[in-house]
Parts: structure tokens; C-alpha cells; sequence
């Protein structure tokens, strides 16, 4: 079926560049104190890049890129990630999210940790925003045989 | 050299508004579409000559790839539902005949 | 063919972390740390759809069976001529759209063109495709398998396909000495809409 | 005149020329009879005029880490741009979009001074 509409300039095109898009999104989120960006603008990137190749592949063929029960999965386990850094500061005395604490576990410097704890949240949000915008196109196409 | 960076920004600002009219009164949607990309191109332009001006190129260049790889999706998105609808169409007529 | 495989992931890695390094301006352990893994993770990602073959590609796997020949890989060094070319084809075609855009008569006579190509791979068509997009007066609407439908601006911007030196280019990247790329008695021209295919 | 004022007035004339490419495609998307003549206009007049203004930009910041990131993007939208227009035109193939040709203008008109 996805034979029909398949446009082998667009196909072709995207699955070039939909894993520099990729790591475009990942420099967005790691580079996030330094440029503009962050966790969020980050994972829409990740989830454009995926969505790219949705779109000109169809969305059978995409499953070997993200299947499609992963996107919910990945959006909890962000979350997850998020607010186990901030419980985690909050179990080792602190407030939540507060970032130094983490200190006494990681065996780095105060102001390092700082960076890690920032670098541990950016990805959980990254993750969540990916995982649940590709799931709400999944969950758009439910049942659409031209998909 | 840093005034004439303002000039050009100031004029590319004045030729965005060019291609509106073809967005606004376009007689189809493809050209429509058309025409918000062409605004798209210039915008680009306009927003890497605005990093010069403001001295943090680096950083409006991180946003203009990301405007770039946004406007590329959205064209392709749009394209392959018209496209879809296209093909409705037609079969539908075949069945008529 | 997985040695092939592994080559070319290999490559497509070195790749993508030489666009992080031009990207990342940081140069500390750090950084590149994460860049190494960024790249792995992404290549990891994408590793079942780049093994994945797409329907014209099983195509142009069957041909080349059937012709008994190698799959045909893109020639680097012949790239490094080609690109400045297409470089120069967009100047001109850009001088000549703006030449037609600012006439006050505006000469235009479109013309809409099919032709086909005996070019070896889905690679090469969509090559040909983008470059004929790029170069004076002719835009690609579709591509059919070979077969190509061209919109042309002007008689004058129908010549580089006409005299088949842009597909033969295209044909070099792949092939040192291609055969007949575009015979001419396959190239039909429609100027009108009345009893067009369309 | 060093070498300088050589490379800023290189770098005027390529921001220039490019700004210039890309008022002609805006002209050409309002001036051009249909929607596939108009594809023209956009597909080739605003890739030259980003590539040219880009181009400018690199001769003004000389060799560094933004030059790199600025050829990124000249071939990011040198292969996106070509692609987008092939993906709209042949979505308006598909929706029977009818092509502007001369000959049928002519008829046209012929028709009209006959009646």
C-alpha cells in the first residue's frame, strides 16, 4: 500500500538525514548550558527526526526504527529519570532537585555535580518529550490504512 | 561594516513580506504552501544576519538549523497529505467511469 | 555483503562524529565523550532500517541479478568534479530565471517532458532528480520507476536534457564509461493540455 | 585598500547580490502565471540567494568553527530545498492541477476575438 504514495526523492532524502537530524537534537540537549536549547527543544528534534522517517517511509517500515508501543514507555521512563534526580536530592537532605547534594554520591566536585545533575534532568525531559510526541502520532494514525 | 548589517537585515525583513501576498491570495493551496516556504528561506537569512549584528553568531546559527530541519518536515508532512488526497480523488473518478 | 555492511557503518560513523566535532565547539574529554556515545547511540538507532531493503531497491537488486553485475557504489573522486558543476548550473540557472522573472514580457512556453533513463540504482535517480531541480528552467515532478516527468520553463532550458549531458554526468558518478543513458526517440513533449496523458 | 576592506567589500557584494536573488524569487512566485511556472521561481532563485548571502557571511568570519556550522547549512538547504519543491509539485501533479501552457492561452484569446 505505502507503494503507491512512495516518493523515492523524499525516501530516499530523509533516510540520509534523519540521523544527522538526530545528532543535531542529542547536541542540542548536551550542549544545553552553553547555546540556546535544552531538554525540550531537544527531544521535538529527536521526535521530528523519527517522524521523518514516518512520513516518507510509512509507518509500517518505521517500526524497525521505534516500535510503536515504545513511544508511552519511553515518555514514563523520561519522567522517571526526572523525578528520580529530584527525589534523589531530596532522600540525600536536601530540597528537591538540588543539584550539589549529588555530590555525596557521584565522586565529583560540588560544581560538577551541579553540571551532571543539570545534564541528568535535560536528558529525562529529552526522553519524555520524544517518546510521548511520537506516540501521539502513532496513536493519530490508529487504524489509518494509508498510513 | 556593522551598520550595513542592519541595513541588510531591515531590507530582507521588507522582501518577507513579498511572498505573503502569494500565502494570502494564492489560488490554490499548493500555492500556499509555496509561498510560506519561500518565507521560511528568507526568514533563514534574516535570522543569521540578526546573529551578526547582535556579535552571537554561534548561536542564532544552532537556531537557524533547527528553523531549517522544522521547515523541512512541516513542507514534507503537508506535501504527502495532498498528495494522499490526490490519489483519493482519482480513484473515486475511475469508479464513476 | 556484511562485510560491505560494517564497512559502511563504519564510514557513516566516522561521519557522524566529525559533524558533531564541527558542531560542538567544546574540545575537552567531556564533550567528546558524549559525542563518541552520541554517535554510537544513533547508529545503534538506526541499524535495522539502514539493513531494511525499500521496494525499489529490491528492484534494482532483481535488475542487477538479472544483468549478472556488481551493485554499483558511488565514485567519491568523481563527486568532487561533480558538485563545483552543479554549483556553476545553479548560477546560471538562477541568472536565467531572474533574467525571465524581470522581463516585462515574461517569455515563458512550459513545456511538460517524460523521458526515461537507463540509470543503475534508486541512488542515481534521485540524484538526477534533485539536480535536475536545481539546474536552469526544468523542475522534476515525479519519478516512475525510470521514468521521469520533467517541467520545463522555457524551449532554451529544455537542451541540457535534451543533448543528455545532464543524465550522462549524473551516470559518470557511478559508472566510468556509461552506455546510452537517454536514447531521444523516448523523449515526448507535451505543450498543451488537450489530449495530454495528464 | 588591504586586505580587510578588500574582504568586507566582498562581503557587502555577496550579501548584496544574494539579497537580490532572493527579491527576484519573491517577484518571480508573484509575477508567474501558475503554480509550477512559481516552483521555478522558489527552487532555484532562493537556493542561489541563501547559498550567496551564506558564502558572505564565511568571508566575513574567515576560518572557524561558524564557518564549518554555515557550510552545514548551505548543504542542508541545497539538499532540502530541491527536495521539498519535487515533494509539492508532485502532490499538485496528484491533485490534477492543470499546467499553464502558452498554446492554450493563444487559443484563448483567439476564441475571444472571434466572438
Amino acid at each position: 500500500m505505502t507503494t503507491d504514495f512512495e516518493n523515492p526523492i523524499v525516501s530516499l532524502v530523509s533516510r540520509v538525514l534523519s540521523p544527522f537530524i538526530m545528532l543535531f537534537a542529542l547536541y542540542v540537549i548536551f550542549h544545553g548550558h552553553y547555546s540556546p536549547g535544552g531538554g525540550f527543544q531537544g527531544g521535538t528534534m529527536l521526535a521530528a527526526a523519527i517522524l521523518l522517517v514516518r512520513l516518507s517511509s510509512g509507518s509500517e517500515v518505521a517500526q524497525l526504527q521505534l516500535k510503536r508501543g515504545v513511544g508511552t514507555i519511553l515518555g514514563s521512563f523520561g519522567v522517571l529519570i526526572y523525578f528520580g534526580t529530584g527525589f534523589l536530592c531530596l532522600l540525600l537532605g536536601g530540597k528537591f532537585l538540588d543539584y550539589e547534594l549529588l555530590a555525596r554520591i557521584l565522586p565529583v566536585s560540588k560544581v560538577m555535580a551541579h553540571n551532571w545533575g543539570i545534564l541528568f534532568v535535560e536528558i529525562g525531559v529529552g526522553i519524555a518529550v520524544m517518546g510521548l510526541l511520537v506516540a501521539i502520532y502513532d496513536d493519530l494514525l490508529e487504524g489509518d490504512p494509508d498510513a | 561594516m556593522g551598520n550595513y548589517f542592519i541595513y541588510l537585515s531591515v531590507v530582507l525583513s521588507i522582501i518577507i513580506f513579498v511572498p505573503l501576498y502569494r500565502v494570502l491570495a494564492g489560488p490554490t493551496i499548493c500555492d500556499r504552501i509555496l509561498g510560506a516556504g519561500a518565507i521560511a528561506t528568507k526568514t533563514m537569512v534574516l535570522i543569521l544576519v540578526i546573529g551578526l549584528v547582535f556579535n552571537r553568531l554561534d548561536m542564532f546559527i544552532d537556531i537557524t538549523l533547527a528553523y531549517a530541519v522544522l521547515n523541512f518536515i512541516g513542507t514534507i508532512a503537508i506535501a504527502k497529505y495532498l498528495d494522499i488526497l490526490g490519489f483519493k480523488k482519482e480513484k473515486r473518478g475511475y469508479k464513476k467511469k | 555483503m556484511k562485510q560491505i555492511f560494517f564497512l559502511n557503518s563504519i564510514t557513516k560513523f566516522i561521519l557522524l562524529f566529525g559533524f558533531w566535532l564541527l558542531l560542538s565547539g567544546h574540545y575537552d574529554v567531556q564533550h567528546i565523550s558524549m559525542g563518541l556515545f552520541s554517535s554510537l547511540f544513533v547508529i545503534l538507532f538506526n541499524l535495522k532500517l539502514r539493513k531494511h531493503y525499500f521496494y525499489r531497491e529490491k528492484l534494482d537488486e532483481a535488475r542487477a541479478k538479472l544483468e549478472d553485475v556488481q551493485p554499483y557504489r558511488i565514485r567519491i573522486g568523481r563527486l568532487l568534479y561533480y558538485l563545483p558543476w552543479l554549483v556553476w548550473q545553479i548560477v546560471v540557472a538562477s541568472f536565467q530565471v531572474a533574467k525571465v522573472v524581470l522581463h516585462p514580457k515574461m517569455p515563458i512556453d512550459p513545456a511538460l517532458m517524460r523521458f526515461k533513463t537507463g540509470l543503475p540504482n534508486t541512488e542515481a535517480r534521485v540524484i538526477l532528480g534533485n539536480s535536475i531541480t536545481l539546474t536552469p528552467g526544468t523542475i522534476t515532478v515525479q519519478i516512475e520507476d525510470d521514468e521521469f516527468l520533467v517541467h520545463a520553463l522555457m524551449d532554451a532550458s529544455q537542451s541540457g536534457i535534451l543533448d543528455g549531458s545532464l543524465p550522462t554526468e549524473v551516470a559518470k558518478l557511478y559508472e566510468k564509461k556509461p552506455g546510452q543513458v537517454l536514447r531521444k526517440e523516448d523523449i515526448k513533449i507535451s505543450k498543451s493540455n488537450k489530449g495530454a496523458e495528464v | 585598500m588591504d586586505l580587510q576592506h578588500l574582504l568586507n567589500l566582498l562581503t557587502i557584494i555577496l550579501t548584496a547580490a544574494g539579497a537580490f536573488f532572493l527579491l527576484v524569487g519573491s517577484v518571480g512566485l508573484l509575477r508567474l502565471p501558475d503554480f509550477y511556472t512559481r516552483t521555478h521561481a522558489t527552487g532555484k532563485a532562493d537556493t542561489l540567494g541563501i547559498m550567496l548571502v551564506i558564502t558572505g557571511l564565511i568571508i566575513n568570519q574567515g576560518i572557524s568553527v561558524n564557518s564549518a556550522k554555515l557550510l552545514i547549512i548551505v548543504a542542508f538547504v541545497g539538499l532540502t530545498n530541491p527536495t521539498a519543491t519535487n515533494a509539492l509539485a508532485r502532490a499538485a501533479y496528484h491533485l490534477r492541477l492543470k499546467p499553464w501552457f502558452k498554446k492554450d492561452k493563444q487559443k484563448k484569446s483567439e476564441k475571444k476575438e472571434k466572438e
